[in-house]
């Protein structure tokens, strides 16, 4: 049973590497807030699930699972508004990008009033 | 056994934070910065747990959910800050 | 009747916060637990959670599929972004589309917007109305009607469901 | 174990210091303290001392941190810039 648990933390530790590497190699801040937050919340989850399935003596699962419940239900509202914001305060889209809806109808609007 | 492979996920962990702590150093703007704070926070959320597992006490597990509610509030507060002030 | 149905669920998902968050052995805490939500039930009339859930058999089933669904795209996510990353030539054609939705409720347009942002190549960006604006990592197609059917109905068909 | 995460966090902590000292925006500084504030809780924390962590990550981390945002958003206009 620990060495289950084992493994599956280390699959956990995997993609939150992964996560972080993409946050260093990814080219601009919404592309690195994809793999930031995908990633970081797969290995949240499975690397909590791990230590609880490891520790399963001990009365703590209930808090490992309001935690992964927490995780799950506020990383991708954080990450919302920080995009959000980053559109925002114009922090321009990598010069590969193919089109920007969000820019083209807010500058319609502007021409419009 | 499975204490090798704990403590190899534990060191895996720490080169993550690492290398989003690289990012958070060099960003080019403010917010890729928040974007590798908030990673940083889940993955030591993460080895928080860990060290809870190690020392097998349940309080350390509080820090952790403290820890989350805290951060989430940090950069909410940080996105309003840069949208209009706060 | 309605006001009735949003107490009662507010009453269970404030009664299983407080259980996960105090573990089960500890009677008094329970006890007093419940007494502090009833007084929170009678003096914050406006406090509503979930308030939309449809409560019916069908709906039930289909938010139990729905949270299976969730988590496969969520593992196949994962797995994109880990071939994107590790890919040396960095694989990447992003840019913001416009979906649109035909959802109502409040929580249900939370809950599309949180799936989104945790399902393969794509994030919330801003929303406006009935659009979402979406940063897609790889997109296919600019056209509103195909990017809504490539990106949100998979999830608005059990969401529609579950909150009307 | 505890050791090694303890060095790799402390030279992270102390890197994350000289740059919230150099750095040449306000707000940048202001995130490189909350990273010094991260990492101190979870020293703290490996260092068997769950309550300082526990006050070292709602004050360090949420309070200062929302404190220094609105000092930063009264004295906006002395002409510095939200980039950089």
């Amino acid at each position: 049973m620990a060495v289950f648990g084992g493994i599956v933390t280390l699959i956990g530790s995997v993609f939150l590497l992964l996560g972080a590497l993409g946050i260093v190699r990814m080219p601009d801040v919404y592309n690195r807030m994809q793999a930031g937050t995908k990633a970081t919340t797969l290995g949240t989850l499975l690397f909590l699930t791990g230590i609880a399935i490891g520790q399963i003596e001990c009365m703590c699962i209930f808090r490992i699972l309001i935690l992964i419940l927490f995780i799950i239900f506020t990383n991708p509202i954080s990450s919302h508004a920080l995009a959000r914001a980053a559109h925002h305060i114009g922090i321009p889209l990598t010069d590969k990008s193919v089109t920007d809806a969000l820019a083209d109808d807010e500058s319609e609007k502007e021409g419009a009033v | 056994m499975a204490d090798i492979l704990y403590n190899t996920s534990a060191v895996i962990a720490l080169i993550a934070i690492v290398l989003a702590g690289y990012r958070s150093l060099k960003g080019p703007n403010v917010a890729d910065r928040v974007v590798a704070l908030d990673v940083m926070t889940i993955i030591s959320i993460s080895l928080i747990v860990y060290v809870a597992a190690l020392a097998q006490r349940i309080i350390y597990l509080d820090v952790a959910m403290v820890y989350a509610l805290i951060s989430f509030i940090g950069v909410i507060a940080i996105a309003r800050y840069l949208e209009r002030g706060l | 009747m309605k006001i009735f149905k949003q107490r009662i669920l507010l009453l269970l998902f404030l009664m299983l916060f407080w259980v996960l968050l105090t573990s089960l052995d500890r009677q008094e805490l329970i006890a007093g637990g419940v007494i502090v939500i009833l007084l929170t039930l009678v003096f914050f009339r406006r406090a509503a959670v979930f308030s939309d859930f449809q409560i019916t058999l069908k709906s039930l089933i289909y938010s139990i599929a729905y949270i299976f669904v969730f988590l496969a795209a969520l593992v196949r996510s994962n797995l994109d972004i880990a071939f994107r990353v590790l890919n040396p030539k960095l694989p990447i054609n992003p840019g913001i589309v416009k979906v649109k939705t035909s959802l109502n409720s409040k929580t249900g347009r939370l809950i599309l917007a949180n799936s989104i942002t945790l399902t393969p190549g794509t994030l919330t960006v801003e929303t406006k109305g009935d659009y979402y604006y979406i940063h897609w990592i790889d997109v296919s197609t600019q056209d509103v009607e195909q990017a809504s059917h490539e990106i949100v109905s998979k999830f608005e068909k059990y969401l529609e469901v579950m909150f009307g | 174990m505890i050791n090694v995460i303890i060095i790799v966090l402390g030279i992270l902590m102390i890197a994350s210091a000289f740059m919230a000292i150099y750095m040449r925006s306000l707000l940048s500084s202001i995130i490189a303290a909350g990273v010094i504030s991260l990492l101190a809780s979870i020293i703290y924390l490996l260092l068997a001392a769950p309550d300082v962590a526990m006050m070292e990550a709602a004050i360090g981390s949420g309070l200062t941190t929302v404190v220094f945002l609105y000092a930063l958003s009264k004295v906006k206009n002395s002409g510095e810039d939200n980039h950089g």
